[in-house]
């Protein structure tokens, strides 16, 4: 039996899972996991917050982990053994919470991306946003800072709506003025939510449509927690015909640091494997 | 030459946007100078000519687009407007002419502005056939290279030689035939020619004389058999459709960092354009014509109404043992966008796996190409070839 | 009095300016444009009258009196009280509508507690405000909200510390209550707080000598009834102004117009607003021959400073001289102001100086107008700057090195009124069109 | 060119949609007629040749922005989109792909016959070369390439024209020849072009009718309408003829009466400003633009996008006694096929000519070929007329790029622009 340490770091959350696999690098149990927001401190710091909060939850300590793999940004994280890009772990993790995914749509703070993927969680295609936050989770957390919302709340808030109200313009930052003006009109915040859930919501479905996903959808990410997203997005697709399941899974947000932690088991066992052959 | 002198002469090459290894040239000869814009021009005869035939690629990430900008909307690709900054900024004073070739409406349409921005300079547009039937595209196409060697002749004072045409087609043959080994030792051990060394001596083909060149490359492919360098867990891949506009720099490193290690592209692909040596016997002119027309490279921007281009594409990889390709094409750029898909499904009936990107020459976040081309490293290094 | 108003309905900011018979400036007045439209034109219109009646009453004293030394002082003085005035007004009003939201609340042990604590907050809020308004101290803001925000956050966190009440709610409770203030018309208040602060400026400004001339001059003052005899609408919201379309004109022109009142060799203007950014070409007359503009992406407008000025806890005023400091430019490789909140985070996380990347990221904003100054015909002399982002002094830095470094020497104008630059043109063309009728 | 008739049925209009309705009929049953389908762009079209041979033309750019108009063109971009096609690239490609993906069902709702033959006239356009790939692609079936030189220099050289009409001769006949069963027929061909040349000379009395004051016309959204026949499918044939004597009667009719263009909400009362317009329009809001212009009084009275398909309004003319030579002229002499100095000088005479108070410039994202350098026309019109310019974006198709309140910002700041400089 062997442990691995996953961390994936985000633009604004760092998030790490100890992983218990099977000596041959199979299985895998969720050992011990933490998500940390970094709200403008040193990443670094956070990083080894996250990671001794993992160890500790999980009983464990450094020297019981094989392999610490990070993704996401974890390239400057010195202390690791190996890295997996975002959209590798991510697949690998999506296909973990759920066996039956084929597309994952990851959503972050501020990018979007949708993976589909095969039974092996081989990444076969993707798309993902440009250089524009407007599809994405700091989008929705400015807005909701604005209305004097906690982000915990928008998704069960966004489903209360019963008339949403679109924003006009497209871009993050400028339709924080329209909403201003939705409040001074006196539109309710459930409605103004919902109404950044459907501009934010046609845009991943988009993406979904062009890798011509099919079946089972994991959302994983930050806003997989957003319930209020996850039904805008059901609907949309339901609207558009589409022949996909859209789900989340409340470990969601973890799906990128399972990954990387499952990869990273796969990886020593064959560095393993490579040694005993010399 | 040591490796390290070899690669900063390249690096100041490349960075010399002020063009005075250009300056000194002329200096040093007397000699006029041509610019011209991708991808394929037929340099023998500006060399012909007597002057130096100089490659403009836009600027990279290396300067700020001040006035550029204000001949392009935003939905225009990037080079046409680092090369008007270029020319606005008296950067290209140097440049006696300047050749523009039919690769898209946007250059054509260059070709006109340069006209009236530099009404003193020499401009010519030069249409390139794309009817390759040599009683009817190769005549037309004859008829231009003679109006062009003519011109170019005038601007020089040099009396238009036949003779001096076939000379320096075999100067250029010899580039070819130095740069083919180039590429063959990369696509044999990419380690030992890493991307950004490669790239960096295909550039110095725009601004040095053809001869200095081909010693150039010759040098490094001495110093780089001697070097020892260190094995590289990375995948080989084959780079498409940055044939005009080409990436920053930082770019072309992040592909390698990320764990992709290229062994074919289509940069500075007007330097090994024709594929085969061009004869140096018979009429020059007519040889020119008959490699362009027989042995062009099938490119984008070549009309080809047969599955000729993804049949070469596939053959590159598999002669070339290319584990997957990468498209990467400029932002609205139309040739290299609307080419990917058709190619794309060429490689999907094979299996071959692809990934793709936009770029400009001055994108600046890497971030989001990197996590691209890493998961697509990743993806074949987890996977192996299924 | 016959006057002309110009109002220019910015996305953050209302201007308004009153134009007396003969084209001479009167008063300006200006709101942020958060509380609706019409309410904030109302405003702006409001404050631009008080602050002619200001003008008015400065005139009427030189009259009596003769031009005399204290007079600016006096002025200050006044000024200063006279926004105090209104501030006590603001607080209370807050006050009350901080606690009626606290009324609200279902559990009474907490309603309690709230009540209570928010009752000392804005005790101690309203002892410090005296010192506040003095005259000689910079402004933070010209905005209660910003001024009020400060004052309320640093207090609610105090009263926060010892954990009995939490400061996110107590922010919650402000970021409702403000919006409703902001909601209500303070300027109509006008003569009363005047009234105020004249006796405040005599008394505690040591003017008692001239208490007297103050004291007729401001009955003068509050008396003057404006007769507006024709309003011209401009700016981002001007399509939804109350009033007529003939009377609505392009933003366009009124800044061309405004600057070259303002500057009357102007030939290129660049003016950088909260949401867009217009690069404008006009002839000798003041009148646009050319302009280009950047409206669909908050990239390189002023609220991509605020936007950082957010991420970096500070306001919008002090972004600029912290960018001065700077001994480089960090290149910035974001072009999405959100993006580019996260490469702020990045640079800091790595290291990297604060002065330095914020001197990047004005010379990105700057860069961007450049572009349109570009396609817009270039830059000829004289260049005149307005718009919010002219107060900033490393934007103004940038601006004028880019200038030099690619068209050469240019005479740049930038008026300390340049925000209001819109409104003037507006105003103009209000008297314009009167004089047409 | 056909677009959805105005309001005010005018007879011309009536005789368009009739020839339209017919067309798209025969193609639909064009199998069962026997008749071979050629699918060919306009800007350098051959058409009198396609008819010579008794084959029917489908152009993929009018079916395009047929769907633009409808307000369909979004979706199939999407669609196009989904099979790998990038953001970036011209709409009209992704439009007419798209709606091959969906079954090909033309604008009038009915499906579209496959081609025999692909006649790629490749004038005035790089993009045309790709587009022709992907259908080929698609189609698979014989493909013929006419390679149009562009007007590098400013001018038709005697050796350009000699290389387009060999191409003619040695490529495309033979291949008619063989898709269509019949012989080549020069007198057939020289009937045709006298019908062109006809429908030409009456068609630039209507343009210049715009010399009026106030102009009968409306040159670009009006005048899209008028060169429907003539760069589409109709050129060549005697009903095309009809409709240009037709029309030239009514603008005549106009001039007459001192009437103004008819708009969508009828004549136009006050004509305030004459502008010369560059670029093509938006089609999905092609009827919201135009209102903007119609509602300031504003009349287009030249643009160039009429002229991409034939610049007769410059002297050009089919010619029977030069056949090949002439359509080879046609194919080189087309709008975009001129370089930049070239469009400069047109729109520069444009301006004058027409007593125009000003130029705007719809700067469309999809064409390169129209809009790079089109900053530059700009700037130099300005400098050489002194009469103000306006810029505006959009496209062609693509509904995302089309932003009323932005543009109408603009417009309203330009045209009050020229009102304030005509009062100082
Ligand atoms: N319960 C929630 N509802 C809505 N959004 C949430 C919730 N929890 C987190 N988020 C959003 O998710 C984003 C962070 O997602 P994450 O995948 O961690 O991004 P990154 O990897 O870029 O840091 C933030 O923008 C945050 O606002
Ligand atoms: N004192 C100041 N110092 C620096 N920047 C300022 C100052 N005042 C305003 N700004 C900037 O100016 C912008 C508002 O400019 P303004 O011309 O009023 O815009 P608008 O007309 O769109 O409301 C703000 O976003 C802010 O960034
Ligand atoms: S539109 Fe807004 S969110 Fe998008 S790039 Fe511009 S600033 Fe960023
Ligand atoms: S990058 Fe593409 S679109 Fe741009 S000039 Fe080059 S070939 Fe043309
Ligand atoms: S680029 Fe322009 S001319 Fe070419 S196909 Fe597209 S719209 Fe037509």
């Amino acid at each position: 039996m062997i442990h691995t340490l996953g961390i994936d770091v985000g633009s604004s959350a760092i998030k790490a899972v100890a992983m218990k696999l099977d000596d041959q690098g199979g299985g895998g149990t969720l050992a011990a996991s933490h998500v940390n927001k970094i709200r403008k401190r040193s990443v670094k710091d956070v990083v080894l917050q996250v990671v001794e909060r993992v160890l500790q939850e999980g009983g464990l300590s450094r020297e019981d982990i094989t392999y610490i793999a990070t993704t996401g940004e974890g390239e400057m994280v010195d202390f690791r053994n190996g890295h997996f890009y975002s959209m590798t772990s991510h697949a690998r993790g999506a296909l973990f919470l759920s066996s039956s995914v084929r597309a994952v749509m990851d959503v972050g703070a501020l990018h979007a991306r949708v993976m589909l993927m095969d039974s092996r969680s081989k990444v076969l295609d993707h798309r993902m946003t440009s250089q524009c936050a407007s599809g994405s989770g700091q989008f929705l957390e400015n807005i909701s800072r604005y209305l004097g919302v906690a982000v915990e709340d928008i998704g069960r808030l966004s489903l209360e709506a019963d008339k949403p109200e679109m924003v006009s313009s497209i871009c993050a930052v400028l339709s924080e003025t329209d909403v201003i003006n939705m409040v001074s009109r006196g539109v309710s915040t459930p409605n103004i939510l919902k109404g950044i859930h459907l501009s934010i919501g046609k845009r991943l479905i988009n993406l979904l449509r062009m890798v011509k996903a099919e079946g089972d959808v994991l959302v994983t990410g930050g806003l997989a927690q957003d319930a209020g997203l996850l039904a805008v997005l059901q609907s949309l697709a339901l609207e558009l015909g589409l022949k996909v399941r859209i789900a989340a899974h409340p470990q969601s947000v973890l799906a990128g640091a399972i990954g990387a932690a499952l990869w990273g088991g796969y990886r020593y066992t064959k560095l393993k494997m490579k040694e005993a052959e010399v | 030459m040591e490796l390290n002198d070899i690669v900063r002469r390249c690096e100041d090459l490349y960075h010399d946007l002020d063009l005075t290894s250009v300056k000194e040239w002329k200096r040093r000869t007397g000699g006029k100078a041509v610019g011209f814009l991708p991808i394929y021009v037929p340099r023998e005869t500006v060399h012909a000519a007597g002057a130096l035939p100089v490659g403009i690629m836009g600027a990279g990430d290396d300067l700020e687009i001040i006035r550029g900008d204000a001949f392009y909307q935003s939905y225009i690709c990037h080079i046409p407007r680092s090369t008007v900054e270029l020319g606005l900024s008296g950067r290209l004073d140097c440049l006696d002419g300047f050749l523009f070739p039919a690769i898209c409406d946007v250059i054509r349409n260059l070709s006109g502005m340069w006209k009236i921005l530099f009404p003193d300079k020499y401009v010519r547009y030069l249409d390139v056939p794309q009817n390759f039937d040599e009683r009817l595209g190769g005549v037309f196409y004859r008829q231009e290279l003679a109006a062009l060697f003519q011109d170019l002749c005038a601007l020089t004072g040099r009396p238009a030689s036949d003779e001096a045409l076939r000379r320096s087609i075999e100067a250029y043959n010899e580039n070819r035939r130095a740069i083919a080994e180039l590429y063959r030792l990369r696509a044999e051990e990419p380690h030992r020619v890493p991307t950004y060394e490669h790239y960096l001596l295909m550039r110095a083909s725009n601004v040095l004389e053809v001869t200095e060149h081909t010693a150039l490359v010759d040098a490094y492919l001495a110093a780089a058999r001697r070097e020892n360098r260190p094995w590289r867990d990375n995948i080989r891949v084959i780079l498409t459709g940055v044939f005009c506009e080409q990436p920053p720099l930082g770019l072309i490193r992040a592909l390698e960092q990320s764990g992709c290690s290229i062994v074919d592209d289509d940069w500075v692909l007007g330097a090994r354009y024709l594929r085969e040596p061009v004869a140096a016997e018979g009429d020059p002119l007519d040889a020119l014509v008959t490699s362009y027309l027989r042995r062009g490279t099938p490119t984008a921007t070549r009309y080809i109404d047969e599955d000729a281009k993804g049949e070469d594409l596939i053959r590159r990889v598999r002669t070339l043992r290319a584990e997957g390709v990468i498209f990467a094409s400029p932002s609205f750029c139309d040739p290299a966008l609307l080419e990917a898909p058709m190619l794309q499904r060429a490689l999907g009936a094979e299996k071959i796996p692809y990934t793709a990107f936009k770029f400009s020459e001055n994108s600046g976040q890497l971030q989001v190409i990197k996590e691209q081309t890493g998961a697509f490293a990743d993806s074949i290094k987890l996977w192996g070839a299924a | 009095m016959d006057c002309y108003l110009g109002i220019d309905l910015g996305s953050t900011t209302t201007k308004a300016v009153y134009l007396d018979e003969h084209e001479r400036p009167l008063g300006r007045g200006i709101t942020n444009s958060r509380c609706n439209y019409a309410l904030a034109c109302e405003i702006a219109g409001d404050e631009a009258g008080i602050n002619s009646r200001f003008m008015l009453l400065r005139r009427r004293i030189e009259e009596e009196d003769g031009a005399r030394d204290g007079l600016a002082e006096l002025m200050k003085w006044l000024a200063c009280s006279f926004t105090f005035a209104q501030y006590v007004d603001q607080l209370a009003a807050l006050e009350e509508i901080c606690l009626e939201e606290v009324e609200r609340w279902n559990d009474a042990f907490e309603r309690d507690l709230y009540a209570k604590t928010l009752a000392s907050l804005f005790e101690r809020m309203r002892s410090e405000a005296e010192e506040m308004f003095r005259p000689g101290l910079a402004a933070r803001s010209d905005f209660f909200r910003d001024i009020v925000a400060n004052q309320y956050l640093d207090h609610a966190e105090r009263l926060a510390k010892d954990g009995a009440v939490s400061f996110d709610r107590l922010t919650a409770i402000y970021d409702r209550a403000i919006l409703r203030v902001e909601g209500k018309n303070f300027a109509t208040a006008y003569a009363k707080h005047l009234d105020l602060a004249c006796e405040r400026a005599v008394w505690r400004g040591g003017f008692e000598p001239l208490g007297e001339t103050l004291r007729r001059a401001v009955d003068y003052a509050i008396g003057v009834a404006f007769n507006v005899r024709n309003t011209i609408g401009t700016g981002y919201g001007r399509q939804t102004l109350p009033i007529p379309k003939p009377q609505i004109r392009s933003e366009i022109l009124c800044h061309g117009l405004g600057a070259h009142f303002m500057f009357p060799n102007t030939r290129t203007v660049l003016d950088i607003g909260g949401q867009d950014t217009k690069a404008i070409q006009v002839d000798a007359k003041g009148i646009a021959v050319n302009f280009q503009m950047n409206d669909r992406c908050a990239a390189g407008c002023g609220r991509y400073l605020g936007y950082i000025a957010d991420e970096m806890n500070m306001g919008v005023h002090e972004l600029g001289p912290l960018a001065m400091k700077a001994r480089k430019a960090v290149r910035i490789n974001s072009t999405c102001t959100v993006f580019a909140g996260a490469e702020l985070r990045e640079r800091l996380a790595l290291g990297e100086k604060r002065e330095e990347i914020l001197a990047g990221l004005h010379r990105a904003i700057i860069l961007r107008a450049m572009s349109l100054l570009a396609r817009s015909g270039g830059v000829h002399d004289e260049f005149t700057f307005t718009g919010g982002v002219a107060k900033n002094a490393a934007a103004v830095t940038a601006l004028k090195r880019l200038i030099s470094e690619n068209y050469g020497d240019r005479m740049i104008n930038i008026s300390p009124d340049s925000i209001y630059t819109g409104a003037v043109g507006a105003a103009l063309f209000a008297r314009r069109d009167r004089e047409a009728i | 060119m056909n677009p959805t008739p105005a309001v005010r049925k005018e007879r011309s209009m009536e005789l368009q949609k009739a020839m339209m309705g017919e067309h798209f009929k025969n193609l639909a049953r064009a199998k069962d007629l026997g008749k071979k389908v050629v699918y060919t762009f306009v800007p350098g079209n051959l058409n009198e040749l396609i008819w010579t041979f008794g084959m029917l033309p489908v152009h993929p750019e009018v079916n395009a922005l047929q769907i633009g108009l409808r307000k369909k063109s979004g979706d199939y971009i999407l669609e196009a989109e989904k099979h790998g096609h990038s953001e970036d690239v011209c709409a009209y490609v992704k439009c007419d792909l798209g709606m091959l993906k969906r079954g090909n069902i033309g604008p009038t709702g009915e499906k579209l016959p496959e081609p025999d033959l692909l006649l790629l006239s490749y004038t005035g356009c790089f993009t045309f070369m790709k587009w022709f790939e992907l259908l080929r692609e698609e189609y698979r079936c014989p493909i013929v390439m006419l390679h149009v030189p562009y007007q590098g220099d400013g001018r038709i050289t005697p050796d350009m024209t000699a290389y387009v009409a060999r191409q003619i001769s040695e490529k495309v006949l033979p291949l008619m020849e063989k898709i269509s069963g019949r012989a080549y027929d020069p007198d057939a061909l020289r009937e045709h072009l006298a019908s062109s040349a006809r429908a030409e000379r009456d068609l630039v009395a209507v343009w210049e009718s715009a010399r009026n004051r106030p102009s009968p016309i409306d040159a670009y959204f009006g005048g899209v309408y008028y060169v429907g026949p003539v760069f589409s499918a109709f050129r060549g044939l005697p009903a095309c003829e009809v409709f240009y004597e037709t029309l030239r009667q009514e603008v005549e009719e106009r001039v007459r009466n001192h009437e103004g263009p008819i708009t969508p909400e009828g004549p136009l009362k006050e004509e305030r400003f004459r502008l010369i317009v560059e670029g093509p329009p938006c089609w999905p809001n092609f009827r919201d633009l135009w209102k903007m212009f119609y509602e300031e009084g504003a009349v287009a009275v030249s643009s160039s996008y009429t002229k991409v398909g034939g610049l007769y309004d410059a002297g050009f003319r089919h010619d029977p006694d030069r056949p090949l030579e002439s359509l080879a002229d046609y194919c080189m002499g087309c709008y975009t096929n001129l370089n930049l100095p070239s469009r400069i000088q047109y729109l520069e005479r444009c301006l004058r000519e027409y007593d125009a108070d000003g130029f705007l410039i719809n700067s469309i994202k999809s064409c390169n070929s129209f809009s790079a350098g089109q900053l530059l026309i700009l700037q130099e019109l300005e400098k050489r007329t002194g009469k103000p310019g306006g810029f505006i974006e959009s496209d062609l198709v693509d509904p995302r790029y089309f932003s009323a309140a932005n543009i109408k910002n603009r417009l309203e700041s330009y045209f009050q622009m020229i009102k304030a400089k005509r009062s100082a």
